[in-house]
């Protein structure tokens, strides 16, 4: 059976719930290394105006399916303890934390491996997709390089 | 047959769920919603069956859920 | 003049730290990625005894003017917002943390080659001993592989 | 003149400061401490003069402090 892994959010990614998550992971005394990406929404400017917000949607049950295949293969792959992903859905004020990718290994090029590898995995594999509010009411399509 | 479409797609259908005739396969699909929609024939996407990235002409039966995915922005 | 930056931590670093300094830098809205690494003592096991703690201790000064050099050469090869390094001194027992990088950019492969290289860096360069506390009143000296 | 000693060196020395008879440069230093801790013949360390690693023969003056820096073990 395959375990539902809660990847989406509603809304921004709390930094005390990071440090919640973090601070969850102690208890492994077999972890001695994490690592942490995280995406946050930059407010660029499009011409005169600044983006206020980026508004995720997503095809979810493809991206529920999608990440448990990149979490089976980051595991095949490297010596990991733990693996967690968060993906915000709804608007994300800029300055707010949209992604957070969290790896723990016993040693370090596992965790960090694994933890780059798998951000890029989510920008080019996963069915998500974020609308820049600008300032005014337009809006903008995000493209990810 | 349903057909779900997906970011800025929604722009060129107006809907992000679309109730199309039934098509024999992803061909007949495709010609069908560009028709419909003409400024499809010049976007790019990726469509999906049942949550699978298709790339071959594929059968599709009644039940089947298609889906437009437009280049993917997350992150 | 050469700003005192705050290196070392004694004790272990406090997961709720890590949170506030990630909410810190929200309101720079041209970061769009942050890379965060954290080393976390483990409790590997010598014979038949597990580490307990690690019981850090550095040449500060010299530790302190290495992290400078190391800090210049990431912005000079990166294009990095900010980058924040934090390690203790004294006792840290096991699953607590005792590294913490950070490094913030407004896209993400600076942010992440960076974090990584100066991960390499400090466990390579920074004058910083380990005394690894058995279980009992034994000891063995850390070796960074 | 003044020699910190730092980690395993410790277990060596016994002590994290020593006091040394003032050596014109890093060679004599060193071969003064060799034989004092004949044990320092078979670790592996650098030596730092006012914390720079010191590789080539370097004079000293009295007021130079000296560091032996084992391997790192920092993170």
């Amino acid at each position: 059976m395959k375990k539902k892994r809660n990847l989406f959010v509603q809304g921004p990614i709390a930094s005390a719930f990071i440090g919640e998550r973090i601070h969850q992971h102690q208890s492994r005394t077999e972890i001695g290394a994490h690592s942490i990406f995280l995406g946050q929404v930059r407010s660029d400017r499009v011409g005169d105006r600044a983006v206020r917000a980026i508004a995720y949607t997503a095809y979810e049950e493809m991206a529920e399916e999608k990440m448990h295949e990149i979490r089976e293969a980051a595991f095949a792959t490297y010596h990991l303890t733990c693996m967690h992903v968060y993906h915000s859905l709804g608007v994300v004020p800029a300055g707010e934390i949209c992604l957070f990718v969290f790896t723990s290994a016993p040693h370090r090029k596992a965790a960090i491996a694994a933890c780059e590898e798998i951000v890029e995995r989510i920008k080019a594999e996963l069915p998500v997709w974020g609308k820049e509010l600008l300032e005014g009411d337009e809006y903008q399509w995000k493209i990810n390089s | 047959m349903k057909v779900l479409v997906f970011g800025q797609l929604t722009d060129i259908t107006g809907s992000d769920t679309l109730e199309v005739a039934e098509a024999p396969d992803t061909g007949r699909l495709l010609e069908q919603l560009k028709q419909r929609f003409p400024a499809l024939e010049t976007a790019a996407f990726l469509l999906a069956v049942d949550q699978q990235v298709i790339e071959n002409l594929t059968a599709l039966s009644p039940d089947s859920v298609a889906a437009l995915l437009p280049p993917f922005s997350g992150g």
